[in-house]
């Protein structure tokens, strides 16, 4: 057995809380061999930052180890004095953050910053240490590395920051990299590059790795060895193929179950795991997933099991682990059951044609000083029709003006141009136009759970006054109430949220209480943006079933926009792909995630990491990142950065829409039968390195 | 955000369903964590019992000389400067009178006037602050314009231009109802109001925006909801932390105008007992007689601590809850 | 003027007196009316006629007069070989220059002198050679010496081109040009004044080296300053100050009677309050004047007899008195009003009893807002309910409809004059300026008539005691108290007599120990 | 950058535009006539009518206005109502230069104090020498400057008889004297002051200390001065200018009690005089005056954080 960079035995950590110290992490157990990326992963709140955090002894205040020990280099990092630890910190062990656009000072140039440990620990000089740090971003395909070096932080994109964070943390080669999150900020097409690149760099540098995660996609792609976290103890550790394969613990195989993909394609419900995780005060002594394990026996429920060599490698926290492996009892079964509830209509619920929508009009005394803002085409020209009863998806990375679209169509936005149809009649696209029947069939869900519900206004408050305004015959009060208790318990909840604040309920329970609300009024369209991204997996989960259900059960349609990929897929019988505020592709769900698609859906869907470890493969890298759509560019706007680039077509002339066959529409220059062509023979070879365009000017993303 | 300000348990998981926040325990654990707040929140409450029952405490009306030959002989001045004693508890100012009895009755101008003051700028401030927030748009610039162009006038130098125009204008008035109220209790008044409502209706105004286009507004417009009802029963409840914090250091900045105005000769006119004032008439018996200064002294500046105390623990309190 | 004078000022013996006074409003000879004006200007400035502290009058500039049998003809004989500052010689055309200027500038004092409507004076002033000054006049005035004399007239040079403005550079202190004991050196407005002594004047070279004035925003900074030592005189130290200026170790205190009086009036034009004589009288009987000499001045003051002509004019004053405090008379008066129904809405009947309910406006000056208080407690006796508006004095003498002028019942401010005719010309008969009570008593009038031509001092005893009568059987007014002037010097100081109006205190004999 | 600079330039002209109408107008509303304030009540007709026409008070207000600023940017002020009509230019600037003394004085003393305590205060968040400063400086910080000025007089002058209790400025005092006179008015003003921006320097620092870039500078294995100094103070200390700009302008408020405590002959004792005096000239050139330092305290602020901010230099 080689010996590990880094183990962690038996590590309890505690936070202080008011008076008390609670316990976030316990016992766990962790070990990084050499040339390993070990992955953390955990629902949020799990403890993977704290567990990371105390690995290179950087921990909050309020923190305090209550026990165990970290061993790097011989030494218990414990007991290393404060001297000790700065000639380790940056030089044997380094970070690299989530937030990596705070995690630079802003009013230091990145030169400064980044020589400043090389400095400090290689001993070498001021011109050295630039040189090195030109080769170090050289390093992560920075092609214009003396440009960057001059630069201020905020002059920087963030998948260009993150490079440099990585380009830094690695600049002394430690033996061993810390990665929290460092992709979780990044669209889809950064992060696959930028994940695709450390991968090859810490193999290259024959460092070691902890890349801490929620997503099990990343994870699957990237990390050799995997432990999962749960309410601060570890539950799992495996191999990372063995661990996708056969999972042992019930929650790492529902944390699977869980993901729309784990469908296979089919429209199969979802995977729940009941419930919420215990949260800091309140983790018990028994096995701290008891509660919401479809397996738990009385066993489970009393003692804590303890954490196993399930040989290969494995560890388990689990008591019935070997009922599980040997197949005898399975916790998380992904039902085959597909309901199949009435189907789509063929008549329109929706059609919203030619809208259009330009940001950044001067202010009015902006126009007296003269100050001039160039404005934001954020929506161009886009069409979109609805069928009764059914499912549109909406993907595109940030900013390509899927929320526009989406506020344009409530109207809480005001388009400047386009149509919009409601079940045929013509609606408004001033709010205060609106007759109550059109606010009534027109609703939405927001992203953010934890600002779409007024904080000083009860539960019961907020749907009664929906219904109150909007239903369509006025209703006594305890009508009102009957009706909020009854759709409260539609979304899963009980009769007694009526009079809870949202200060006490978790994410997962606001957006139901938010899901229910917009269903108050029976509405014909409800509008979903990114409903499930700020949540956690496992609860993710249960909203989209939530949808579903709703769905079949109220025959409403949705517009659903995610930039998950696999949410929309899952939930959507039609796709649109925007780019840059146009709809480059859309069509029936199945014919969009099929080839032939449109350059940028191909780059899309390789991007999104699968969580299957044997489905590793590198990612069509784009160039560079979206640009901003202030300066949005000539002909195709996709043409920047496309991999199956033509030539100057692409530059000059607007590309045509293709029809397919069910109305599957593209837009581009290359005719479908071609498409399907090229793209059958496989994916373009990796495109120019990210630096060829130059670092993004506004910088603000 | 990687490291947040955890004051309170749950930032992730939220508790399990069912558990009610327990408020007396809150409160307690409030007190102990900031003693000080609490020291400053009795002795604010103190001042305001004050305000209001102080002149039926008080042993003699705040202009009332007492003279010696009421009780017997005595010339009036035999009893002027008097030291603390039993029938005069903070002894007795120059002209005669007890000075206990009136800083009992000057708290209303020291205290009540500003509070009043206070009052009706939150109100105004905050009104036209959330309109013109959530308005946005041509009337916010020319309005926020304006306001800014006030805000740039210090405090002391607009209440200093106002009130010399001010308490003219309204004594010449001749109205009934300022000779009731007094010109200058209703100058000060006005020129404290003028002060504020820029600066607190800008307060409202930026909390406005940052809960403007938060989704339950927009929730609300969507629903068909009133601008009345989105100002007032959507946004307010949110703007009001901020506010009640804004509103307490406000107070305690008016209390401070209205006495060091008093302390200039130009805030609430004589015979009334504004403590501001009373140090300046005092000033020169600091060594005869210290004790005319000290009270007054010693009154504003207990007061203003417990002011201050107080909101600076208003302020975390407020925090904490975010 | 000006000039360095370092090196004198840092020699320790420099005899340099330092004077408080309240900062300096108008420094315009023609128009500074007050204490700290007149005294910033008599340094400077001299007087064709001085008025001795007790009163009398005495030959300054003008070395004699003589006034015609007609009383239409005033001839001064002008002292020769006075200079003024800038070297240029005195002579009857200064004369000529300050009387006019008086007019044009429009003096107060003009209308002692004699005034028409339109403001022009009712004499003319010439000169007949370069010593010689003579003015003519309309009709006898027998104040006009005191016009003359007054603390306005401070005598001019006919080649200013500005009074007491500042100039710019060099000349900053050009136009401050008199004959005067002492010389401007130095003004930082609002702070202090410094003077130098006139080695040339014409009355000898003053024994002090130097003035200091010293500007106050209040009379207490300034009794501060003066018990820290750092001032060595102060006038006009109000009544509340007077204990701890007793206090005040190597000082002595100075007091001098004068006529300064607060004056109670009431209107008594139609409709007014004071239309009715009973309720002037009921405010008479129902005021008890020597109790608030005594707690207003802890009895410092001389308690007067409702007239404005008090002791201080030796033969001319009257001390007949018939109006004790008694408060049953007032409230008999006061029903009878009721019953009449003649109190205008001013008297109304309360619980059964016919009471005076109006309010009561008081100017801040000196002490008169504590007597305004007083009055308060004591009219309550007799039935008289007043609501106290005691207001800043520059409210109080602005315009408005309780302004001095207008308010029905006020207490209004009277210094002390040469002369008390010009109590009666400004004051109390129809048509004066500031007939504040409407007063129209034809009787008054034609005696005050008499009374100016009458130049003997007997004659005009006899008008004056006529005239007090008057006033105390229907004057609308009550006058408590005329109240002294008091003063502090430093016990090094030598030499002070104490003007009755202070500001008008000779310092050419004063010295320094 | 240059455009920004210009842009502001000209806000501040509307800005001192716009007050100095204001202040104009409301000076203006005072009642009945001036001259009969200034000359007092046994003015006579013709001495008001001559004193109106002297000051052009005669003419329409808004000709007065023009007047007044085509003066001001003249530089020729007006005269002063009272006391021999000094221009008012000289009059106020006098006075400026020594409350100008006094506020440098004071900024001399408050800001390095006040960084240094607000620093060490959040370095040493939750220890004692943290809460000690905390309180203290939060009872200090609201007291108003009478009370204050009172209780140092008190200390300094009465009872330990140090310092002057008043400040008679004479011509020729020597740098030593003139530092006694101002030591406890600077003093008072500095300890408000310093309660104030002690607070602010604290919560920047702190705030600052939380970024995630100080994690990243420490887990650099840099020393901790060096991370504190080199990384945090800088961005720190951002803010923290605003704020002193801000306490400039308050500075400027506060000074007029301060030299009416201390009878210093500043521009503040003289705007209170100018106020009981009705000297409008002078109301108005202070007023404006005042505006300007502030607003130029503001301006100087904003570009200095501009300057010192990479992220709006830069933009
Ligand atoms: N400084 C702190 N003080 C108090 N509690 C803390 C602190 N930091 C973290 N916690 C709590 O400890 C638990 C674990 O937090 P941690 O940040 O390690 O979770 P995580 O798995 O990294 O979550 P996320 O995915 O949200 O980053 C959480 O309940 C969190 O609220
Ligand atoms: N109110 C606004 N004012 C100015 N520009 C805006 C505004 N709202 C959006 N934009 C710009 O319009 C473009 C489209 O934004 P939009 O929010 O629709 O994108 P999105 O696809 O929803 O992105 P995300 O995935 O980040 O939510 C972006 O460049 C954004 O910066
Ligand atoms: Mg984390
Ligand atoms: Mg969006």
């Amino acid at each position: 057995m080689t010996e590990p960079v880094i183990s962690v035995e038996d590590l309890s950590i505690e936070y202080r809380i008011g008076r008390e110290w609670l316990s976030a992490v316990e016992s766990v157990d962790l070990r990084i061999n050499p040339l390993q990326i070990h992955g953390l992963v955990g629902e949020s709140g799990s403890g993977k930052s704290t567990v990371a955090m105390a690995m290179i002894h950087y921990l909050a205040r309020n923190a305090r180890i209550s026990d165990g020990r970290i061993i790097f280099d011989d030494q218990d990092l414990r007991t290393v004095g404060d001297s000790a630890i700065r000639e380790i910190w940056g030089n044997q062990i380094s970070l690299v953050p989530q937030n990596t656009m705070d995690s630079l000072n802003p009013s230091l140039r990145i030169s400064r910053q980044m020589t400043e440990v090389t400095r400090r620990h290689l001993g070498i000089g001021a011109t050295e240490a630039h040189e090195r740090a030109e080769d170090a971003l050289r390093h992560v395909q920075i092609a214009d590395p003396e440009q960057v070096l001059s630069r201020y932080p905020h002059q920087l994109s963030g998948g260009m920051v993150q490079r440099v964070m990585i380009a830094m943390a690695l600049s002394t080669r430690p033996r061993l990299v810390v990665l929290d999150e460092p992709t979780t900020a990044l669209d889809v097409t950064t992060q696959a590059v930028i994940l695709d690149l450390l991968r090859d760099l810490i193999k290259e540098e024959e460092a070691a790795a902890l890349y801490v995660s929620h997503d099990l996609g990343t994870v699957a792609q990237l990390c050799d060895y995997v432990t999962v976290l749960y309410a601060g103890e570890v539950m799992e550790s495996a191999p990372v193929d063995e661990l996708f394969a056969g999972p042992r613990h019930p929650y790492t195989a529902g944390l699977l179950a869980c993901l729309p993909s784990s469908t296979g394609g089919s429209k199969a419900r979802l995977t729940n795991i009941e419930g919420v995780a215990p949260s800091l005060g309140a983790r018990s002594s028994a096995c701290v997933f008891a509660d919401r394990c479809p397996l738990a026996t009385d066993t489970c429920r009393r003692s804590k099991p303890p954490l196993e060599d399930a040989g290969d490698g494995r560890l388990v926290r689990c008591w019935r682990w070997r009922e599980i492996a040997a197949g005898e009892i399975t916790p998380f079964e992904t039902s085959q059951r597909t309901e199949r509830a009435a189907g789509p209509s063929r008549s329109l619920v929706l059609s919203a044609h030619g809208m259009s929508k330009r940001f950044g009009e001067k202010r009015a005394l902006d126009r007296l000083t003269g100050r001039r803002s160039p404005g934001v085409q954020a929506l161009r020209d886009v069409s979109v029709e609805v069928n009764e009863r059914s499912t549109f998806g909406l993907v595109g990375e940030s900013g390509s003006g899927k929320t526009t679209l989406a506020r344009s169509i409530l109207a809480l936005i005001e388009a400047d141009k386009g149509e919009l149809r409601l079940s045929d009649q013509p609606v408004s696209l001033e709010l205060k136009h609106r007759d109550r029947e059109t606010l009534r069939n027109l609703r939405t869900v927001f992203q953010n759970p934890d600002d779409s519900l007024n904080p000083y206004r009860t539960v019961g408050q907020t749907i009664g006054r929906t219904i109150h305004k909007l239903s369509l015959e006025r209703r006594s009060r305890s009508a009102v109430r009957a009706q909020v208790e009854e759709l409260l318990t539609a979304v899963g909840l009980t009769a007694d949220y009526y009079d809870r604040r949202p200060a006490f309920l978790s994410g997962g329970e606001k957006q139901r209480v938010a899901i229910a609300r917009a269903f108050a009024p029976n509405p014909a369209l409800v509008i979903a943006d990114e409903p499930t991204s700020s949540l956690d997996v496992s609860v993710q989960a249960v909203i989209i079933n939530l949808l579903k259900d709703l769905r079949a059960a109220e025959g409403a349609s949705y517009i659903v926009i995610s930039h998950d990929l696999e949410v929309v897929s899952y939930l959507a019988d039609n796709i649109a792909v925007m780019y840059l505020g146009e709809i480059v592709e859309q069509g029936a769900g199945e014919a969009v995630l099929r080839f032939p698609s449109h350059p940028y859906t191909e780059a899309l869907l390789s991007a999104a990491p699968t969580p299957d470890p044997a489905a590793r493969h590198h990612p069509i890298a784009l160039r560079g990142e979206v640009p901003s759509p202030r300066n949005r560019p000539s002909g195709c706007p996709f043409h920047t950065r496309c991999p199956r680039k033509i030539g100057t077509v692409c530059e000059t002339d607007v590309p045509p829409v293709r029809t397919g066959e069910n109305g599957h529409e593209i837009r581009c220059h290359y005719p479908l039968a071609e498409l399907k062509a090229i793209q059958d023979a496989g994916p373009p070879a990796s495109g120019p390195s990210a630096a060829d365009t130059p670092p993004d000017e506004e910088g603000d993303r | 955000m990687a490291e947040k300000d955890y004051a309170e348990p749950a930032a992730h998981a939220a508790p399990a369903p069912g558990s009610a926040p327990k408020r007396r325990s809150r409160l307690r654990t409030a007190i102990t964590a900031n003693p000080l707040a609490f020291i400053g929140a009795a002795g604010v409450v103190i001042f305001v019992l004050l305000t209001l029952f102080g002149p039926l405490l008080a042993p003699y009306s705040y202009d009332q000389i007492i003279r010696g030959t009421d009780i017997g002989g005595e010339t009036r001045r035999a009893l002027t400067s008097r030291p603390p004693s039993a029938d005069f508890l903070f002894g007795t100012d120059q002209r005669g009178r007890d000075i206990f009895s009136r800083m009992l009755w000057g708290a209303r101008e020291t205290i009540g006037l500003p509070l009043v003051a206070t009052i009706i700028s939150v109100i105004i401030g905050s009104s036209l602050g959330l309109f013109i927030g959530y308005v946005g748009g041509l009337v916010d610039d020319i309005i926020s314009r304006i306001l800014d162009s006030l805000i740039s006038i210090p405090a002391m130098v607009l209440a200093l231009v106002m009130i010399s125009t001010i308490v003219p204008l309204l004594s010449a008035s001749g109205s009934r109802l300022i000779a009731v109220l007094g010109p200058s209790n209703i100058s000060l008044t006005t020129v404290i109001v003028l002060i504020y409502v820029p600066i607190i209706s800008r307060i409202a105004r930026s909390a406005t925006l940052s809960v403007r286009d938060r989704g339950y507004i927009e929730e609300a417009k969507l629903r068909g909801e009133g601008t009345m009802h989105i100002l007032f029963r959507q946004i307010l409840p949110s703007v009001l932390p901020a506010l009640v914090v804004e509103a307490s250091l406000r107070l305690s900045y008016a209390i401070i105008l209205v006495t060091s105005l008093g302390f200039l000769g130009l805030g609430v006119q004589p015979p009334s007992p504004e403590w501001g004032r009373m140090v300046l008439d005092a000033r020169t018996q600091i060594s005869e007689a210290p004790w005319e200064l000290w009270y007054p002294v010693l009154g504003i500046a207990v007061l203003i601590i417990s002011f201050n105390l107080m909101s600076d623990g208003i302020r975390r309190l407020l925090r904490n809850e975010e | 003027a000006g000039g360095s004078t370092e090196a004198e000022q840092s020699e320790p013996e420099e005899k340099i007196l330092r004077i408080g006074l309240r900062k300096l409003t108008t420094i315009d000879p023609a128009l500074g009316a007050n204490d700290p004006e007149v005294m910033f200007n008599r340094l400077q400035y001299d007087y064709l006629v001085e008025i001795l502290p007790d009163g009398t009058l005495e030959p300054s500039l003008a070395t004699d007069w003589e006034i015609s049998e007609d009383g239409l003809t005033y001839t001064f004989d002008l002292r020769s070989g006075v200079t003024f500052e800038d070297g240029s010689s005195f002579g009857a055309e200064d004369v000529v220059y300050t009387f006019e200027r008086l007019v044009s500038e429009g003096s107060s004092i003009v209308g002692l002198m004699g005034q028409n409507e339109d403001g022009s004076a009712t004499w003319t002033v010439e000169a007949v050679d370069d010593l010689t000054a003579v003015f003519r006049l309309e009709e006898p005035n027998a104040d006009f010496l005191y016009g003359v004399a007054s603390r306005f007239a401070m005598v001019l040079s006919s080649e200013s081109e500005a009074v007491n403005e500042f100039g710019d550079g060099e000349d900053t202190y050009a136009s401050f040009n008199g004959t005067g004991p002492f010389i401007l050196e130095e003004y930082a407005v609002d702070q202090s004044a410094r003077f130098r002594a006139n080695e040339n004047y014409w009355g000898g070279a003053p024994a002090l080296d130097g003035i200091e004035l010293v500007f106050f925003d209040d009379d207490q900074s300034q009794l501060d300053a003066f018990r820290s030592g750092a001032l060595d005189f102060v006038i006009k130290v109000p009544d509340d100050l007077v204990p701890a200026l007793e206090q005040v170790p190597n000082a002595t205190v100075l007091t001098r009677a004068t006529n300064t009086h607060p004056v109670v009036r009431v209107r008594t034009d139609e409709g007014s309050i004071g239309e009715d004589v009973r309720i002037r009288q009921a405010f008479k009987f129902a005021t008890d004047r020597e109790l608030i000499n005594l707690d207003a001045l802890d009895g410092a003051g001389t308690v007067a007899n409702n007239d404005p002509i008090g002791p201080t004019y030796g033969e001319l004053y009257s001390p007949q008195d018939n109006r004790e405090h008694d408060p049953a008379r007032a409230r008999e008066l006061i029903e009878a009003v009721l019953a009449d129904g003649t109190g205008n809405g001013y008297v109304v009947e309360v619980d059964g009893e016919a009471r005076i309910e109006i309010p009561f406006y008081v100017g801040d000056t000196f002490e008169y807002g504590l007597v305004a208080e007083f009055l308060q407690q004591q009219w309550r006796e007799s039935n008289i309910y007043v609501e106290l508006n005691v207001v800043p004095e520059n409210v109080y003498y602005a315009e408005g409809d309780n302004n001095w002028l207008n308010t029905q019942l006020g207490m209004t401010a009277w210094g002390a004059r040469p002369t008390p005719q010009e109590y009666l010309s400004v004051a109390y008969t129809e048509g004066a300026a500031f007939n504040e009570s409407r007063w129209d008593n034809e009787e008054l009038a034609r005696l005050a008539r008499e009374a100016s031509r009458t130049a003997e001092i007997d004659a005009r005893a006899a008008l004056y005691d006529e005239i007090s009568g008057i006033f105390l059987e229907s004057g609308p007014v009550i006058i408590p108290y005329f109240r002294p002037v008091v003063a502090a010097h430093a016990d090094r100081v030598d030499g002070i007599v104490l003007h009755s109006f202070p500001g008008r205190t000779d310092f050419t004999g004063v010295d320094l120990r | 950058m240059t455009r920004y600079i210009l842009r502001r330039l000209l806000l501040l002209a509307v800005t001192l535009l716009v007050t100095s109408f204001l202040i104009f107008a409301l000076t203006n509303l005072l009642p009945g006539d001036i001259a009969r304030l200034v000359l007092g009540r046994d003015a006579s007709p013709t001495a008001i009518e001559n004193f109106e026409a002297k000051f052009g008070l005669d003419r329409p207000p808004l000709a007065q206005y023009v007047d007044w600023l085509g003066g001001f940017l003249t530089a020729d002020w007006g005269r002063s109502f009272t006391a021999g009509n000094p221009p008012v230019r000289d009059l106020v600037l006098s006075r400026l230069s020594n409350s100008l003394r006094l506020a440098g004085l004071t900024l001399a003393i408050v800001i390095p104090l006040s960084l240094l305590l607000g620093v060490v205060a959040a370095l040493r968040e939750g220890s004692i020498t943290d809460s000690t400063i905390s309180v203290v400086s939060l009872s200090v910080v609201g007291l108003p400057e009478f009370v204050t000025g009172i209780v140092l007089i008190n200390i300094f002058a009465l009872w330990l008889g140090w310092l002057p209790a008043t400040a008679y400025i004479a011509q020729d005092m020597s740098f030593l004297q003139w530092i006694r006179l101002l030591i406890l008015p600077a003093l008072t003003a500095s300890l408000v002051l310093t309660g104030y921006i002690t607070r602010m320097t604290r919560a920047g620092m702190l705030e600052e200390l939380k970024k995630p870039y100080v994690r990243t500078a420490t887990l650099k294995g840099i020393p901790y001065r060096r991370v504190v100094f080199a990384h945090a103070l800088r961005n720190a200390l951002l803010p923290t200018i605003a704020v002193i700009a801000l306490s400039i302008g308050w500075l400027m408020g506060g000074l007029v009690v301060i030299e009416n405590v201390f009878n210093f002959p500043g521009v503040g004792s003289l705007l209170v005089t100018a106020v009981t005096q009705k000297n409008l000239p002078v109301l108005q050139a202070i007023s404006v005056l005042i505006v300007f330092f502030y607003a130029s305290a503001n301006l100087v602020a904003d570009l200095l954080f501009a300057l010192l901010n990479p992220r709006v230099r830069l933009s």
